[in-house]
């Protein structure tokens, strides 16, 4: 038997758990989470996969590589993303949220395409917990942007009209009310 | 002859379906955003109308005029949504020469109004919520009302409807800063500050009937839907007919819709809303002068075609069918499914529909907008389409909702699907114990968080990472985690907008 | 609860269907040309039988048998074709401790021999076509029978069934070459040497009741189906009602149908088919021991559910539905859709489905075993699916069929869609007044010729190419058109296989 | 105006036709059978082509070039095929047929894919009109491709049992009833 893949997949609040994939006789076999399954893989034309185990039981699904979080996959019981990353990749991740600190700025994105309509603070304005930072429209709907902390705006990374995608980055706001001075960020 | 539909989405193929099933030639109009959608590609005339904003598109009444007229369209169908509840519209129309496929200008008006139809309704009989007759000029005549009907109260706009413009009053205390912020919101949102305030009926059922009637002084009605499944205020999940209502109740609602039609001289396809209280008496909520968008399952059930008897009744015929001929059949149920992702506050997901796989086999309809490849822009009402299910009985055609919700596949974007997944396996909603709140309370935290990954999606997912080793080494890293938890954190503050 | 299908395609995703409708998991069947078959997509449970031939997968009893026990299946259905009327497949089930989703097995034997069917049905008052009581020894005995009968007779092997192992004679110069020929026939198809003559109908009507029965010795008709509409002897559209059945006739039928499937003491899903004459006599002529590929008419019609029904009396229960409770509304047609060429004397046309669009909307349901993508093999049966529509009339349900092949694309395979486009419009097809010859008498050359190149086809075509330098340039030249126009012209010589 | 193309169109039995398709200010300008039409064209999201004329007419379809024969196309009243030929092409392909005469060899062709049943012919036979060559199984039918006029077999280029392309070359007959020696054959 040769090893073909080894992921760590990570439930949200769960700890990261290590999938082998390797080739056998006839099929695949996986070792997860204490158990080994052994099963056959099919692509069907449309593009989804057919999961078949030895005691019969058939799963098909589509998944794709999403490229922030892992996989994205469609079955019978709808759509949802699957983190999934390699260790060594996991272990950063790791490390960046123990870092992640009350002090640390704080990125404001967008979490879908739109546009944005109107921009209520400039770099250097002083904003207050629940203080509107920006009004973005995606569909029929205008969404406002608010700030959930006291702090500085670090920056304003959009204008006025602007078209975004999704994930763009649109302020920056440093943490604090004492209010450090505006511009001498590094 | 040719139809022009002053529309797009799924209702312009619902109605260009009915105008083949009638030998009437096709006329779609489309914006921008909309040349190669598929209502388009359906129809045998097709014209641009403007720009993607709807107001220099789908509500430019002038392009539409022209474009009837390069067409040589005679008859015009405006849908639901855009233009279809707009008298001056169908003045345009007549005024055009073209045959407008809906109700008299006078009939929109008089229902478009809340209080002059509550003036309507009350004079024709018609049982309605205890409320004002007229708009209050100032709050101390909200005041008094509310001493006389007693608390709660709702202010709604005149000019309000699908759930715009209202806002509920527990007590004197709040009249004041209530008044002057509907009256605001309604002179933003509809041009007309007229505010005026009803008795509240606390957790009411939706419960609405559909009539048709044609110019020969003939009006039916065709049953009643069960609407209660909403989100503030918007439509979910529709049955016909509705587990509250028995045969005795289905006959007193059915006469007060006739009734309610008749007072308005009604001559299409329309519906009138109730509201059910828990004490079992309803009450006149409105009327919607239009084809509405769960017109479907009232179609299953009493086996008549309303898009077809609409244009019909517009050429000046006859309703091809008499109530006494009509009996309902069975069971049905539609869930709208919207791009929009109930995990995340059902923010908007537009996107491209990168796979769409659509239900099939006995029981099923499909009435969808999309094809595998479309664009669902931000542009306009993110409405995909609607999954309409029929099965002898409401615990058949709930399997059979959760067989089709199962075969059921879009990716690319987020839509309401798992929504309806949950819903029709929730023991609430299948014993249909609900009220138009319902969902709003439903909807906790966590009620659509997955349950944990089966082995079976973990060796999916496992054997695509395995496939596609391109796709993982062109990958940028993972974001930290702890940013998009905050992203969606911060979502949760958005007010309703 | 678990249950089998040993079949494939649309059918064993129509029976999957309905176990998700009861609650009831499903597990599918597979030679090798089926892996990843939509069927096997969409069960929970899936095991391979063999090869792609059909006797060493779907034929195979000690296979299926074995994926039954793999799997803990406990109920089995056979769908149709395969081993659906193979009383050997019913026993051996039973045998094996499963629940055989069908009759009993001495009904399939009854039913399966058409001495044994025409002896039982005379002693139970069903109305038969003259003919001989038993097979014939020798062509004397033939002879014998026309000289009292009159001619034309049907020569037809006892064993025999849809469509083969029947013979025309015209007079008594023909006997004794026909009985040899038919007797040589009916050894080599079906194993079995009996021949028998019948007096011959001419110009028959196709017409067939559905039959339900259960273990409780409930026995009911659920309205007939019109099936003359047969390419040698093939249905290709089934309608429900008849055009040409009245109630008064109607009665008569379902109470003959219910007399034959009581003479066999029936206890599932089952058809009586009956000639209709051209002078309104009914005769029977067999009964379908199992579920018929055009159920989906009477279910849309009915509003019956006959695979759960089948089901749920397979397990012992009571049939659901009463015969006085049940009301036709109104009329639904089916098309078969083949994989064969219409064209080209209905050539079979195996390969890959490049794009699969369905219909959809108001009256439209699709029983499609294909996918995009999907490969249509030579092994097999090469139905790829059926459009069934239903309206409120036969007007409707006729407009609403054209409106919905209008819909359907299948490319990459020939199909016999072209047929139905060309038949919804046809004059003759409309009226209703066919028998079961009509259609090959109708297929006369030439009539399925598309029209000439429309301004749109040129320059779609036009425009294709241009869009395509690429193509154009690594495609190969064309052949010289003759040899293609001689292939065609060999193709119309072949002899009927 | 640009000129993008030239093509040439022959319907069954038909004589060939021009058609011109050219780029216009707003769209396509194509010339055919005397007339001029302007249209617009845009490829839609699932593979069709949607036309849209200066009158209003919306016309909607799929079509992909064949290797052998020009066009395939399908569109609301199904499929049919279109031969196209660039004007060189097609004076070969006349002048082709111009060639062939009663004396031609006639070559047999499977119209489908499927496999030899039975070869009952062998090189050299002489064959009669309407005498069975071989048969060819597709589906679950047997096809029999019998001769149409007499002749002498100058191949047989398949064995039994052989798995066949659709088109693949079957059998070579040379007509004439005199029936010229076997093996002669260029």
């Amino acid at each position: 038997m040769k090893a073909l893949a080894v992921y760590v997949l990570r439930e949200r609040d769960g700890a990261p758990q290590e999938i082998h994939i390797e080739s056998g006789i006839s099929g695949l076999v996986a070792s997860y989470a204490g158990i080994v399954e052994r099963f056959e893989a099919a692509a069907l034309p449309d593009g989804r996969v057919s999961l078949l185990f030895e005691d019969g039981r058939q799963f098909c699904g589509r998944a794709r590589p999403a490229a922030t979080f892992g996989i994205e996959m469609w079955h019978a019981s709808g759509r949802r993303p699957v983190r999934i990353a390699d260790p060594l990749r996991d272990r950063i991740a790791h490390a960046a949220e123990e870092v992640g600190s009350p002090d640390e700025e704080e990125e404001f994105r967008a979490l879908m395409p739109g546009r944005v309509i109107e921009i209520k603070v400039a770099e250097g304005d002083r904003v207050e917990a629940g203080q509107l930072l920006l009004v973005i429209e995606a569909m029929k709907m205008h969404n406002e942007i608010r700030c959930d902390r006291p702090g500085v705006v670090a920056s304003v990374e959009v204008s006025t009209g602007q078209l975004l995608e999704g994930g763009a980055l649109l302020v920056i706001v440093r943490p604090g009310s004492d209010g450090s001075s505006p511009g001498s960020s590094p | 002859m040719r139809l022009l539909v002053a529309n797009r989405g799924e209702i312009a193929l619902r109605i260009f379906r009915a105008c083949r099933d009638l030998g009437i030639e096709t006329v779609a109009v489309f914006s921008d955003a909309d040349r190669t959608a598929p209502h388009v590609a359906a129809a045998d005339y097709a014209v641009r109308l403007g720009p993607a904003p709807a107001a220099e598109s789908y509500l430019s009444v002038p392009a539409l005029l022209a474009a009837a007229a390069r067409t040589g369209a005679t008859l015009v169908h405006p849908g639901y949504g855009f233009l279809a509840e707009n008298a001056a519209f169908a003045r345009a129309c007549v005024g055009a020469g073209l045959t407008f496929v809906g109700p008299a200008p006078e009939a929109i008006e008089a229902m478009g109004s809340k209080i002059e139809s509550r003036r309507r309704m009350r004079a024709a009989g018609v049982p309605i919520v205890p409320g004002m007759a007229a708009p209050a000029r100032e709050a101390s005549e909200i005041v008094a009302f509310g001493r006389t009907a007693g608390y709660p109260l709702l202010l709604k706009a005149s000019a309000g409807g699908g759930g715009k413009g209202m806002r509920r009053v527990e007590d004197e205390s709040e009249v004041a800063a209530a008044f002057a912020r509907t009256t605001s919101e309604a002179k933003l949102y509809f041009g007309d500050g007229a505010v005026y305030a009803e008795k509240l009926i606390d957790r009411p059922r939706h419960i609405e009937v559909q009539i048709l009637g044609d110019q020969r002084g003939n009006i039916i009605s065709v049953g009643e839907r069960e609407c209660s499944v909403q989100r503030r205020h918007q439509k979910v999940i529709e049955e016909c007919p509705s587990p509250a209502v028995s045969p005795e109740l289905r006959s007193r609602l059915c006469d007060a819709a006739v009734a309610a039609a008749r007072a308005v001289s009604y001559t299409s396809c329309g519906t009138v809303e109730f509201l059910l209280a828990p004490d079992g008496a309803f009450h006149f909520l409105e009327m919607n002068t239009r084809l509405q968008v769960e017109h479907p399952v009232t179609e299953q059930v009493w086996g008549v075609d309303l898009v077809t008897e609409m244009i019909r009744v517009a050429m000046g015929e006859s309703l091809s069918v008499r109530a006494e001929d009509l009996t309902p059949r069975g069971h049905a149920i539609e869930c709208r499914i919207y791009a929009e992702d109930p995990r995340r506050g059902f923010a908007p997901s537009p996107g491209t529909i990168v796979s769409l796989r659509l239900p099939a086999g006995p029981g099923v309809r499909n009435d969808v907008g999309i094809e595998s490849g479309s664009v669902v822009t931000i542009d306009y009402d993110p409405m995909l389409g609607k999954l309409i299910v029929h099965g002898v009985d409401r615990p058949q055609a709930l399997a059979r909702l959760a067989r089709a919700l199962s075969e059921y596949e879009i990716a690319g974007v987020d839509t309401t699907l798992p929504l309806f997944r949950r819903l029709v396996a929730d023991p609430e909603f299948v014993s249909g114990t609900i009220d138009v709140h319902w969902l709003d309370r439903r909807l906790q935290p966590g009620f659509l968080d997955p349950p944990p990954l089966s082995r079976e999606e973990v060796l999916l997912a496992a054997v695509t990472l395995s496939d596609s080793p391109a796709s993982r080494e062109t990958g940028r890293p993972p974001a930290p985690a702890s940013r998009w938890a905050d992203a969606a954190r911060r979502e949760s503050l958005r007010g309703p907008s």
